[in-house]
């Protein structure tokens, strides 16, 4: 009765293990102030067998170790197959071989591209376009904060295909290809200057006239907003990993600091940390809970969006409660990057606001 | 709540601030403060601001110094400390022994010299003529001259022989340079005054820094503000949603009291100074926070200015409190009971 | 912050809350308040507290009345808020039409009678020299006469004639005994004004809500300060624990500096005297959670009298305000944009 | 891996029919107008089979539903052989005969005294004294706050038998006996007024003189701290699950409130039914991950800890929020007695304070 599978200790200390000794301090710097993607421990991580889809709670428990180590560096070592599950779900036998295969053989790295300048959280209100042009399509329009976006070999992009049928409607009529960025029209522009996950790649896209054949279609024209949103019930699980993960390594600063500086009965300490220690292991099981559904093959959107809010505004609530007690040794410690690092986990993949909006509505529905 | 004067401080500060600010921001927190922007500040008067006027200084009285410093730090609280900082140097440092200091006072008001001192005092080694130790956290690592003690009773002046043992990693107030040196220089004695040995020089500044946590904060809150109501999603402006719009409201209630209460406050050493700091920091960071998340993706990048008030805010705790000794020391003057440590 | 007048005012408002109300504060609870309290409330000038002294009474600025009800609130909200109730009837509703409503007036204010109103107006039905219909929340149903209106231009006194359907189970105010009542009697019309069709009696007492609320807020922070001075645990008094001192720090903080905000607001339409209301019904919730629990299990029994202020807070969210529609209403003076409904 | 045996619903149906057929609104105003013990509810449920201690997991749900009803009555309907895991874990045969077994078959009612006016959480200061006297024991002191105080046949009292050896081994040289509500010396006052949950029956109990015969000793003499500790490791996830239960029952009012008044698409409804029915199925895991340690034999002081914390902390929120937003409506239904019935969830068997204080102490301990 235990949430997760008991066998995964091992596997979670191999991934321990990994991440101490290859994220270490001087590395971590480098990637963040040169804002570059860890393609060498990319690899690494790859080799050593992390980027494993055939095990999915290893890919979480690895992800979780990574980013308690390093939230940065964690994220782009296991996000090289970012999107695939759009292609193993809803992809031809064709897109799995040309695209997905290579990615799961470590050779390529994916991305996958929703977001617009003028719709965030909004996936509905996106304004690619493709049209058809003879046998295949041309995609016009620009994505905005995608991850792997200067790295990726390909990306799984949704495009509007047809115009909406009414503004209650604006969900239909969308279209999700995939797009190599060796094509012509293709642009990629990395995005400096982030708060933090500064070693991941961030970029904003564009697509001139890019010719895409009809094969690359994923699924079915029209089908795309469904497919993205069955994507996040994915990815949102793996989004409430990292927060975990940076919340727990938060956590393992602030012990390590009572300890170290005698601080043990200290009541204003031992409450700072029975606060954090409580929501951490909360976020831990709901993140389980949805984890454990999902791979059961019976997500539960409505805890998948639960736990996804409830880890990022975890790792946010933690970093801060530790860096204010750790007063100007914390700020200048390792702990101020999680501190910037934790904050996108409550925007990306789906804002706080967005996953409350997706729990009420669901719950309201089942009524 | 404020008399003309300050008001028309107030209002030459938000001219200053947004003329000379608003574009420079983020290439301070790049390049920190070049010769030309301290030039600026001394010229507006912002540098000596409540000095005397025959050291130079604009004569200013608390009150319009905190107006000056909220609106800086409404677009650089990089810039706002460094107002503060020269300040303490030459009001709450140097002006101990002025008779000493009194021609270095006046380069530093008059910004011809860039000048620095530890966020933290501790004692540096005299040694016959020179001056040994370590400094571990001094912002404006490269200025001309470094102020310090070098036992409790004796400041010294120190020009050259500053070396950067390490740059921190900023989270905030990344124009400041702040960093770890080793100091190994000749020595100017400037004071034989008997001093608390370990002054944090932002610890007598409660109202100064409770000013510039307020700015951040009401500029956090403008930006969202402005941002509800030009961005769109879901068909609707973000201001149309009302979760968005209470927080921001309730937002608004809560800095509006704050600034009544910071301004209503007379001594900088009472428990109201102290509590009025603790709360304006404390907001700052929580809207700041929001501001960013109202941002959504845009704000979590430097370009959209807004990102900086969330680190600096949560610096800014850091170094002018080390949140339980300072608390204990309110505590006694709210209770009258001591807390265990 | 106050004049010689209001200070004067303040002082013998807690003086009167003294000597009155703090040992009768459970009793008013369970039997609400009596001929001999109004009596004593009418004596100190509290019922006509804002009205002209040649209607009998005290000619006071609204600050010095926003006072007089915070002390009182310190030791009994239900007595505030009655105060309060008083006041709305001459000083919002008969006011209006004094002509008719003169001797009246003088009969509330000098306390020989006892009157009531609507919490929200709803209009009951005027059938000839009748009127009839349901009022749902009608606080002091037992009151000798009952203001209310008829139709949006009638206002009517109505003696007699109320039954009470149900007797709310009250969360809070539990001495007003808010029911449900049914109204069959003879009008007496008192004006034909044009007035809001379904005015809520407290809408327009923003700063006089805050004022109670902020009494509740310190009396609850007062209560845990003097509890943690006198109670010990684990070998220590409770206010030696860093995290309670802390607690009540912080909230001494708030506390001020929500009580500078309320008491700089002069108009009670604007968004600032709404944005006090908000702020300080919500302190007032927070802190009395905090006092309870600070006076743990005792804190869990009438008798202490913290657990009250739990309840009364929570009690007065519900009544002065239906939230959204309130928020929505401030949200549109603050972001020029008005959330969808 | 779910954490509850799925094999529950039958009997949490069962529960909650039962609270709802026998809660009636005007029972519930009833007992609570009077402060009154609910006797005729407690034989009931014990009929229909709820007070079976060989089910503990049906114990809890039973407890959940029930207080997700009612919690004044749910708690005093299933909280009859209070303080029983004292004797079935420390009791000699003798003293699970006379006084464990009449309780299990409904016949008598126990209480658990410890709590005194001078020491509240902190049980180490208490000073209630057991003195020898010829071959037994004389017992003088006074107890608060006593569930079951007015209703009990017996109690399991906490008393002083020796002087603490030193300040820090305070909680050395306790003991706990048996003592009856009919032995001369005993007296119980019924303490009125609480703000909520009056219909349970509290009490202040006095000891004058009470003759103690040797063998209503419960396990060893001197021990008494650690029984108490022993037990509050259980007796807390009983609460924890009462502080669930009415958080899922203010939550379930919020959710009627919304659809009755047409409310479903406004955003601020569903902000706040979002983060309340985040909180409650985050407490909902942390109740049931430290049930499951417990029933396994393997509790975990730690996660119990924080289960009885966050649930506690929960009830208070939900039913705050859920009467911020329903008004006059709220604060004149049955929501406003769940929001004054939850308060105690944060203070009685340990209030939130030494819950954090025993989470990071054991936390730090571990390291």
């Amino acid at each position: 009765m235990s949430l997760i599978p008991e066998n995964l200790d091992e596997l979670r200390g191999k991934a321990r293990e990994f991440a101490l000794r290859e994220f270490t301090e001087e590395k971590i710097r480098k990637y963040e102030e040169e804002e570059k993607y860890p393609e060498e421990i990319r690899r690494k991580a790859f080799e050593a067998g992390f980027l494993d889809m055939s095990n999915p709670w290893g890919m979480l428990v690895a992800m979780e170790e990574f980013c308690r180590v390093d939230p940065g560096l964690g994220i782009s070592a296991l996000s090289a197959a970012f999107g695939s599950e759009v292609i193993m779900l809803f992809g031809s036998d064709y897109l799995k071989k040309k695209y997905l295969e290579p990615v799961l053989k470590g050779e390529k790295i994916s991305g996958f591209a929703v977001t617009e300048p003028s719709a965030g959280s909004d996936v509905a209100g996106i304004r690619s376009r493709l049209e058809r042009r003879g046998k295949g399509y041309v995609l016009n329009g620009e994505k905005i904060f995608i991850t792997n976006g200067t790295v990726a070999n390909h990306f799984y992009v949704l495009a509007r295909s047809s115009p909406p049928p009414s503004p209650e409607k604006r969900h239909h009529g969308m279209t999700m290809v995939v797009v190599e960025s060796s094509w012509p029209g293709f642009e990629a522009e990395q995005m400096k200057g982030k708060l933090g996950m500064r070693a991941t790649s961030t970029a904003h896209l564009k697509f001139r006239d890019v010719e895409v054949p009809e094969e690359n279609v994923i699924g079915e024209e029209g089908k795309g907003f469904y497919y993205v949103m069955t994507f996040f019930d994915i990815s949102r699980i793996h989004v409430a990993t990292q927060a975990l993960g940076i919340a727990q390594g938060a956590l393992d600063m602030f012990t390590e600091y009572i300890i170290n500086n005698g601080l043990n009965n200290r009541e204003t300490y031992q409450f700072a940390l029975a606060d954090m220690a409580t929501r951490v292991h909360a976020a831990r099981l709901l993140t389980y809970d949805a984890a454990d559904r999902l791979f059961k093959f019976a997500p539960d959107p409505v805890k998948t969006s639960m736990a996804k809010y409830f880890a990022g505004e975890t790792a946010v609530y933690v970093t801060d409660l530790a860096l204010k007690y750790t007063g100007m040794q914390g700020v200048t410690s390792k702990l101020e990057k999680f501190y910037r690092d934790a904050k996108i986990e409550e925007i990306w993949e789906g804002t706080n606001e967005v996953e409350k909006l997706v729990i009420s509505r669901m719950l309201l529905k089942k009524r | 709540m404020f008399s003309e004067d300050q008001l028309l401080m107030r209002s030459t500060a938000r001219e200053f601030a947004q003329r000379e600010l608003a574009q420079r921001a983020e290439k301070i927190e790049k390049e920190g403060i070049d010769n030309e922007l301290r030039s600026k500040l001394a010229s507006a008067g912002f540098l000596g601001a409540m000095l005397p006027s025959k050291y130079g200084g604009s004569d200013l009285d608390r009150t319009s110094f905190m107006l000056v410093l909220q609106e800086i730090s409404k677009y650089s609280p990089t810039t706002a400390l460094f107002v503060l900082l020269q300040h303490s140097l030459v009001g709450r440092t140097l002006i101990r022994d002025l008779s000493l200091a009194e021609s270095y006072v006046q380069d530093i008001v008059s910004g011809k010299t860039s000048w620095t001192l530890p966020l933290f005092q501790r004692n540096l080694k005299l040694d016959g003529g020179r001056i040994r130790g370590e400094i571990p956290y001094l912002p404006l690592p490269r200025a001309d001259f470094l102020v310090s003690y070098a036992d409790p009773k004796t400041l010294v002046v120190i020009k050259g022989g500053v070396t950067e043992v390490r740059a921190h990693h900023s989270l905030g107030f990344r124009g400041l340079g702040l960093s770890h040196v080793s100091v190994d220089s000749v020595a100017e004695k400037l004071s034989q005054v008997e001093v608390d040995p370990t002054p944090k020089v932002l610890d007598e500044a409660s109202l100064e820094v409770a000013a510039i946590a307020l700015g951040m904060a009401q500029a956090s809150l403008e930006r969202a503000m402005d941002y509800s109501k030009s961005r769109r999603a879901f068909n609707s402006l973000l201001a149309e949603f009302q979760p968005l719009a209470f927080q921001l409201l309730e937002y608004d209630a809560q800095i509006k009291a704050l600034e009544r209460f910071i301004y209503s406050i007379k001594d900088n050493e009472s428990l109201e100074a102290g509590e009025a700091k603790l709360l304006s920091i404390d907001l700052a960071k929580r809207m700041s926070r929001i501001s960013l998340q109202v941002h959504g993706g845009y704000g979590y990048f430097e370009y959209t200015g807004v990102e900086k008030f969330y680190r600096d805010s949560a610096a800014l705790e850091a170094m002018v409190s080390d949140q339980v000794g300072e608390k204990v020391k309110l505590s006694v003057l709210l209770l009258g009971v001591e807390p265990k440590i």
